[in-house]
């Protein structure tokens, strides 16, 4: 811990700052400071405004009102490159990468090193770019194209874009949600670094263990306001969560044991060439199946298959008794399937469109009356799920977009637990949601679960599937290396299976 | 293909009334041009005939029409000219069936039609204005490539669109005229189209050199062929060696003719067929004329004409322009 | 981008087959001359395909170039048959200046409106057009009133060469050099790739895209300028329709329509094949009312091949892809 | 394609450029008829709609497919193919009927070849449309050749041309109206509307809730191409004429007609209502501007600075009532 007395000037001070968007207040009268060598982290529920912050620090959004001192200079960031300027380096909650450009010029847009006459040096910037990712401890290829990185990728190479910036101040909006345990902790570490050189960190986590191994001093905020900052040493989780949430939060994990029925889903042989490998499971009514893995394990792309949206290239998939055909999402779900996706805002949801266009979208004929679908209805539907949920948002005919990240995610949870499935395939269903609200999903599943529901359940966030699981499905490079009883499995048993050594455990 | 611009037996409402050909003109009559496609250069000169023609017998004179050629839109001016209630529409149909409809709407209203440069079908339309008889031009056009290719070899043909009515009747009239034993050593190897674009004129240039390589001349009847054939001639290895003729503005073709890649060629002035269509309509509006064959009447200072056969007045032969009179026309 | 282009192959493949197909039915299609008058043919639309392509790499598209072409020759060619004095050089400036103000319009439109460029093209394809019309009142302007110096330039050769595909060579070099070695010209890439990240990667892409129509506009000024020294005769309609040449081949020379991906080198081929369909055409004599729908079937085959070539090289990286074993 | 950034009040904008559509309408309308003589008889009226009659047709499937994100440019082409082929089987003695069944038909597989290229092989639809443009333009020159088919029965011209509802409007009118109306619904208030919104925001969001994404578009595409074949019928009846070169250049007016009705041209927005107010508003300024003997030049320019005025006024609307924070 460093030396309180010793404490320099602050790097950054935001004072008395508020942000609307028309009638929603997501940003009122927040003070913060930062400190160099300190990391702060910033801890407040799903819509609460964290992320608010963090764009008018990036220079995405400007304050309407209160000031930003860096250094003790008053400063106006009109746009983000003044941000980046100013050594401010972001890494964004929704990773932004382009597609078509390769890692390296990804990492390294604008600031490729360059030779004679200006020109871009290709040798300098890919092997600035593999020292960059070496850091995090990936190895992806610097040329490859950032088209078709899984989330957990992107936010990686979010994150090195962030690191390779030579800044001072480093704002960081949940970058490890859709990281798992190792590569969560080799940021913990680089971020450590950061620190012991001098730089001051914003950190962003709904993990409160990343939070407390991590900040120096934590700040709660609640429905756009400033609720409290204090040293970490300070604080419990406990006290953290009551002043985020304003009451007491439930069990995290609720499991209640059920007595699992009939087989609903099997799955065998599942085969897609380049992703997995001779997959089988089959989950019985009533019981949770997690699928666990490292990041890329390719367990997306193992339910993604059979949910129908892509092809694979051999086995079956039968629900109920009766084989689906492949490739059709329409039949998948005709025969009870349900697939809550990674990526929200890729596949999840059309952000463009309101709230309770998307949550109807899943059901437009059931919602329909003689072939006609009203806008009322639609908005019937839609508020009765989002009050089930408790999403905070600004009307549900407000497009999707403008929802905080972690209520977006519980659109897509609501448009597809409407559709009353009889198996739901959840692909991290908690990435990006808050305390509260995870312990609310989990409730959910059990009682789901309870009422007969089958679930497949892929989770980076090894607590949350030893916490939840009936059995767990171990994958490693896209074949299934250990199929573990969930009462019985460890961190260690899963970890070993995951990195492909299942040590006699199956 | 008798569907298109072909004048039907019996076609059209017969003459009503009786001409009369000293009945005074009328005054204030209102002339409109509609020519297939507005800005086209070669109409630009046509309207400057009709203008000059309207400003002697005190009419007013206006240009209307669309800035692409399409039967279509020239429907919905002549639609604007009927309920503008003018006296005399002078048009070049881009389609000699799909303006008919229009056309006879406008009669109905009172007013006369009078086509120049292309024709309807007879039954649309009081007189038609022909440049020249199709059986001059392509005489014309036959005389000058024999002349330049000394009497022998293999000729071919570029043309505007494979569609364009009038360029097809020369055609086809052409080799009539070639069969004759006068013209037994000259062959048309073949027909090339353009399409009136200068980059595709170009490539059509090009293809019949190269796919034909004893050409000894090529015929283009029509001004945007020619003078890109010209062009591509006078660049190319080809330059003298090929002979080049067909219908052309003199202004088009002046350098061409100056550097020897086109001997001579031939068009009708399209000032005078504006000038002759305007008095025509006038004549018409006024009762000197009905439309019927053998009537006659006096157009300006281009003499007097009779109504031939099918309500057709012939402006004249086509004019042959060579390096000692090109210089004399500016248009 | 570094990697092998297999986006060009699919054209360069489609060309060769084009080429070889044709001279094996005309070995003439293969004489100096015939090839001098390919290169000729195709250095117009070539430079227009390299600006066009610079502008749609950003997600955007300029569907007003044909326009813009006729304005500028009809000015170009109108200055000289007006002041014949006027040195070459300067004549050309002013064409390529009508062309800037038109790209520069254009930009300022899209980037300070941020409104879709296809609808703006649209609209000042129109408005150029009918500028053209009314400026140009019904006159032409033939090859006797320009000079002969003029006209040269479009018939000249170095080395057996001709001028203009020198010239359209040298602007593709030049164009392909910035966008790939130059980080401006890679932030095209990014802009097109991803708006909104290239707005939080801090790329100043209003600046950007201005630049791409201002380089579009102008290359298409530089295209009236050969236009008049080539065809001699010019009337307001100069360059009618072209947009959708141009357009066709961008994309049939591999360049993603929504913006990111493709290079003006694969334009340039895709130029090249399209000219080179309507000459093979020619010399072939397909019979002229088959030409225009061979011609459509031949741009679906060239971008159905490249399409398939660009899905064969994905799925063999993808089997071969260190990460999995392939099933046996 | 998501470059509209996600924006609070772009259904609300769209609603009011609507509005704003429908007022300039009745604008044009009341001033043309104050100040332009015969524009305000009924007889005017009449060749404004059947004017208004193909443009309105052939936008109606266009609209619905730029809603979802991809373009049909060859309805232009596929109205000349089908009038060609009309012609064909007219002359060599088909009942008409039985020609007119044949060329509805005929549109909609022409539709399917390009729902087929497009959703089939996923190429662009912009690059596979400008390629059958061209191959069904030329195939209508193959069937047609030069010849131009008239002797159709006069009680069918007469029919196509005539009047309904008393006399007051051109009975071709009334059917584009209802089929419009019907439209509207469909787009509006039906779970395929919803998807067709859906699809043209995020594609893969749509797969993903189990929207058959390929097979809506190869659909609307079946549909647009037999709405052309309809609006073939029609332009030939009308204009008592089959030729193979009907209709050339109305896929730019479709075009226009579409995005001045407020038609996002990168999917997911836009109104039926906008559109129907877009056409009879390029119609109706067309008829009253030639009425006033304005010269074809200016009407391209008006045309051109409307569709630029039609982007950038919704624009300065919502700027004007938000001072701009943010720039995402
Ligand atoms: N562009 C926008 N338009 C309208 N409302 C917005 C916009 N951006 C954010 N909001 C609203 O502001 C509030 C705060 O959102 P913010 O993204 O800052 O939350 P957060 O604390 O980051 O939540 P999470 O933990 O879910 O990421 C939310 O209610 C959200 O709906
Ligand atoms: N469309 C694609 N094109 C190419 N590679 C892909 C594509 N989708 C995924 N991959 C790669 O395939 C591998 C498996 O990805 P997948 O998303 O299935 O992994 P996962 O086990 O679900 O892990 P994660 O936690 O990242 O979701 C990853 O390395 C990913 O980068
Ligand atoms: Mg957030
Ligand atoms: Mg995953």
């Amino acid at each position: 811990m460093p030396d309180p007395t010793a404490a320099p000037p602050p790097a950054l001070r935001l004072h008395r700052v508020a942000k609307s968007f028309g009638a929603v207040t997501a940003v009122s009268d927040v003070s913060l400071t930062l400190h160099p060598g300190r990391v702060h982290a910033l801890a407040g529920e799903n819509g609460a405004g964290k992320s608010t912050l963090v764009r008018m620090l990036a220079g995405v959004h400007r304050p309407d009102r209160g000031t930003l001192e860096l250094d003790g200079h008053p400063t106006v960031l009109r746009d983000p490159a003044a941000a980046r300027a100013a050594g401010i380096a972001v890494i964004h909650q929704e990773p932004t990468l382009f597609p078509d450009l390769s890692i390296a010029e990804n990492l390294y847009l604008s600031r490729q090193p360059t030779g004679r006459l200006g020109r871009i040096d290709r040798r300098a910037l890919r092997a600035a770019t593999t020292a960059q990712l070496a850091r995090l401890g990936v190895t992806l290829d610097p040329d490859r194209p950032a088209r078709g990185l899984s989330i957990a990728d992107q936010q990686l190479v979010e994150i090195a874009r962030a690191l390779s910036l030579d800044a001072r101040i480093f704002v960081m909006d949940e970058p490890t949600a859709a990281l798992s345990g190792t590569e969560a902790a080799r940021l913990a570490a680089v971020v450590r670094g950061l620190c012991d050189r001098g730089a001051a960190v914003l950190f962003i986590s709904h993990r409160f263990e990343e939070i407390f191994g991590l900040a120096h001093d934590i700040t709660v905020l609640r429905d756009g306001r400033h609720v409290s900052t204090d040293p970490a040493d300070r604080l419990t989780p406990d006290t953290v969560v009551r002043r985020m949430v304003g009451r007491d939060v439930g069990a995290l994990y609720p499991k209640t044991p059920t007595t699992p029925g009939d087989t609903v889903l099997e799955v065998t042989g599942l085969t897609r060439h380049g992703a997995f490998h001779d997959i089988s499971f089959s989950v019985r009514r009533g019981e949770i199946l997690a699928l666990a893995g490292l990041v890329g394990a390719g367990r997306s792309e193992v339910v993604r298959a059979v949910f129908g949206v892509d092809r694979y290239d051999a086995g079956t998939v039968t629900v109920a008794g009766r084989p689906l055909p492949a490739g059709s999402p329409a039949a998948a779900m005709a025969a009870g399937l349900a697939l809550v996706p990674e990526d929200r805002r890729q596949q999840g949801l059309v952000l463009q469109l309101s709230v309770e266009r998307n949550t109807a979208l899943t059901r437009l004929r059931r919602l329909a009356r003689h072939g006609l679908l009203t806008t009322r209805r639609e908005r019937a539907d839609a508020l009765h799920w989002t009050e089930r949920l408790r999403v905070r948002h600004g009307g549900t005919h407000t497009p999707a977009g403008t929802l905080s990240g972690g209520n977006q995610q519980k659109i897509v949870l609501a448009k597809w637990l409407a559709t009353e499935p009889a198996v739901l395939i959840l692909d991290e269903p908690t990435r990006g949601i808050d305390i509260g609200t995870k312990a609310e999903v989990h409730r959910m599943m059990s009682e789901l679960a309870a009422r007969g529901l089958a679930i497949v359940m892929v989770s980076s966030e090894l607590p949350e599937v030893l916490g939840m699981a009936d059995r767990i499905l171990v994958l490693h490079e896209g074949r299934a290396t250990a199929t573990l009883p969930g009462p019985g499995a460890t961190a260690e048993t899963v970890m070993a299976a995951a990195t492909g050594h299942p040590g006699g455990a199956a | 293909d008798g569907d298109d611009g072909g004048p039907g037996p019996g076609a059209g409402p017969e003459p009503t009334a009786q001409a009369d050909p000293d009945a005074p003109l009328r005054p204030d009559l209102s002339v409109a041009f509609l020519p297939k496609q507005v800005n086209n250069p070669y109409f630009t000169v046509a309207r400057g005939g009709g203008e000059r023609a309207t400003a002697e017998f005190a009419g007013t004179f206006k240009e209307v029409g669309p800035s692409e050629a399409s039967a279509s839109s020239q429907v919905s001016y002549i639609n604007t000219l009927t309920q503008q209630g003018t006296d005399v529409i002078a048009i070049s149909a881009n389609d000699p069936g799909a303006v008919c409809g229009a056309l006879n709407s406008a009669r109905d209203a009172g007013a006369v039609v009078v086509t120049f440069d292309s024709d309807t079908r007879a039954e649309c339309r009081d007189l038609f204005i022909n440049q020249a008889t199709a059986e001059d031009v392509a005489r014309t056009q036959v005389e000058l490539i024999a002349g330049q290719i000394g009497g022998a070899g293999e000729i071919a043909i570029l043309s505007a669109t494979p569609n364009a009515t009038n360029q097809n009747t020369w055609i086809a009239l052409m080799e009539e005229e070639l069969a004759r034993p006068a013209y037994a050593d000259i062959e048309i190897v073949a027909v090339a189209y353009g399409n009136d674009e200068d980059e595709k004129s170009f490539q059509e240039t090009q293809g019949l050199l190269r796919s034909h390589p004893d050409l000894a001349g090529i015929v283009s009847p029509t001004t945007v062929g020619l003078a890109a054939a010209a062009r591509y001639l006078s660049g190319s290895e080809y330059a003298g060696r090929v002979a080049l003729t067909g219908l052309g503005t003199p202004n088009q073709l002046r350098q061409f003719v100056h550097d020897g890649t086109v001997e001579s060629f031939a068009l009708w002035n399209p000032a005078d067929l504006g000038y002759l269509a305007a008095h025509a309509g006038a004549a018409l509006a006024s009762g000197r004329l009905t439309g019927a064959e053998g009537e006659t009447f006096t157009a300006g200072d281009l003499g007097e004409f009779t109504v031939g056969p099918d309500g057709v007045i012939a402006l004249g032969p086509p004019t042959v322009f060579d390096a000692a009179t090109v210089d004399d026309y500016d248009f | 981008m570094t990697r092998a282009h297999p986006r060009e192959l699919g054209v360069l493949a489609a060309l060769l087959l084009l080429i070889a197909g044709t001279a094996a039915a005309n070995p003439r299609f293969l004489s100096a001359q015939s090839v001098r008058d390919l290169l000729l043919s195709a250095a117009i639309l070539t430079v227009l395909a390299a600006g066009q392509t610079v502008v749609v790499l950003t997600r955007n598209i300029d569907l007003s170039v044909g326009s813009v072409l006729g304005l500028a020759a009809f000015g170009t060619a109108d200055l000289l048959a007006t002041h014949p004095g006027t040195p070459l050089p300067l004549a050309a400036l002013a064409g390529i200046t009508i062309g800037a103000l038109c790209g520069a319009l254009n930009g300022a439109l899209i980037s300070y409106g941020g409104v879709p460029a296809l609808v703006i093209t649209l609209g000042t394809l129109y408005v150029l057009r009918g500028t053209a019309h009314s400026w140009a009142a019904g006159r032409q302007i033939n090859a006797a009133d320009l000079p002969r110096p003029f006209l040269d330039l479009g018939t000249a050769t170095v080395l057996g060469v001709p001028l203009l595909a020198l010239l359209a060579t040298a602007v593709v070099l030049a164009v392909a050099l910035w966008l790939h070695s130059y980080r401006s010209g890679r932030e095209l890439y990014a802009i097109g790739s991803e708006p909104a990240a290239a707005a939080r990667a801090g790329v100043p892409a209003g600046r950007r895209v201005r630049t791409a129509f201002l380089l579009s506009g102008s290359l298409a000024g530089l295209a009236g300028v050969l236009y008049a020294a080539r065809y001699g005769t010019v009337d307001a309609t100069a360059g009618q329709g072209m947009e959708l040449q141009v357009v066709a081949a961008v994309v049939v020379g591999g360049v993603a329509i929504f913006g990111g991906s493709g290079s003006v080198t694969g334009a340039a081929l895709g130029a090249l094949l399209l000219t080179c369909i309507g000459s093979s055409l020619a010399v072939l004599r397909v019979d002229p009312f088959w030409q225009q729908a061979v011609v459509g079937a031949l741009i679906l085959a060239a971008i159905g091949l490249d399409r398939l070539l660009t899905t064969r090289l994905a799925a063999r990286a993808a089997r071969t892809a260190p990460e999995v074993s392939r099933a046996g | 394609m998501p470059a509209e950034p996600p924006s609070g009040r772009g259904a609300a904008v769209l609603r009011r450029w609507d509005s704003a559509l429908i007022a300039t309408l009745l604008l044009v309308t009341l001033t043309a008829a104050l100040a332009v003589d015969g524009f305000a008889t009924g007889r005017n009226a009449q060749f404004l709609l059947l004017d208004a009659v193909a443009i309105g047709l052939v936008a109606l499937p266009v609209t619905l497919i730029v809603i979802t994100g991809e373009i049909d440019l060859s309805v232009a082409s596929t109205l000349g193919l089908c009038s060609a082929v009309m012609g064909q089987l007219w002359v060599s003695g088909w009942p008409l009927e039985l020609v007119v069944l044949t060329a509805v038909a005929l549109g909609a597989l022409l539709g399917a070849v390009n729902g087929l290229f497009v959703t089939g092989f996923g190429l662009p639809a912009l690059a596979v449309t400008i390629g059958t443009l061209a191959a069904y333009r030329g195939l209508a020159f193959v069937v047609l050749g030069d010849r131009a088919v008239a002797d159709f029965p006069r009680a069918w011209t007469d029919a196509v041309g005539g009047t309904a509802l008393a006399g007051a409007v051109p009975a071709a009118m009334l059917v584009t109206a209802v089929a419009a109306a019907g439209c509207a619904v469909l787009l509006h208030a039906t779970p395929l509307g919803r998807s067709l919104f859906a699809i043209g925001n995020n594609a893969e969001a749509a797969r993903f809730s189990g929207i058959a994404v390929a097979r809506t578009k190869f659909w609307l595409f079946v549909s647009c191409g037999a709405v052309s074949g309809l609006a073939g019928v029609f332009w030939t009846l009308r204009y008592a004429s089959a030729r193979a070169d009907n209709g050339q250049g109305l896929e730019l007016a479709v075009v226009a007609a579409v995005l001045l009705g407020g038609v996002s041209i990168f999917g997911g927005r836009g109104t039926l209502a906008g559109v129907c107010a877009g056409v009879l508003l390029l119609v109706t300024l067309r008829n009253a501007l030639q009425l006033a003997d304005v010269p074809a030049d200016t009407l391209d320019i008006v045309t051109g600075s409307l569709l630029i005025l039609s982007v950038l006024a919704p624009r300065a609307l919502t700027a004007l009532r938000r001072t701009p924070t943010t720039r995402t």
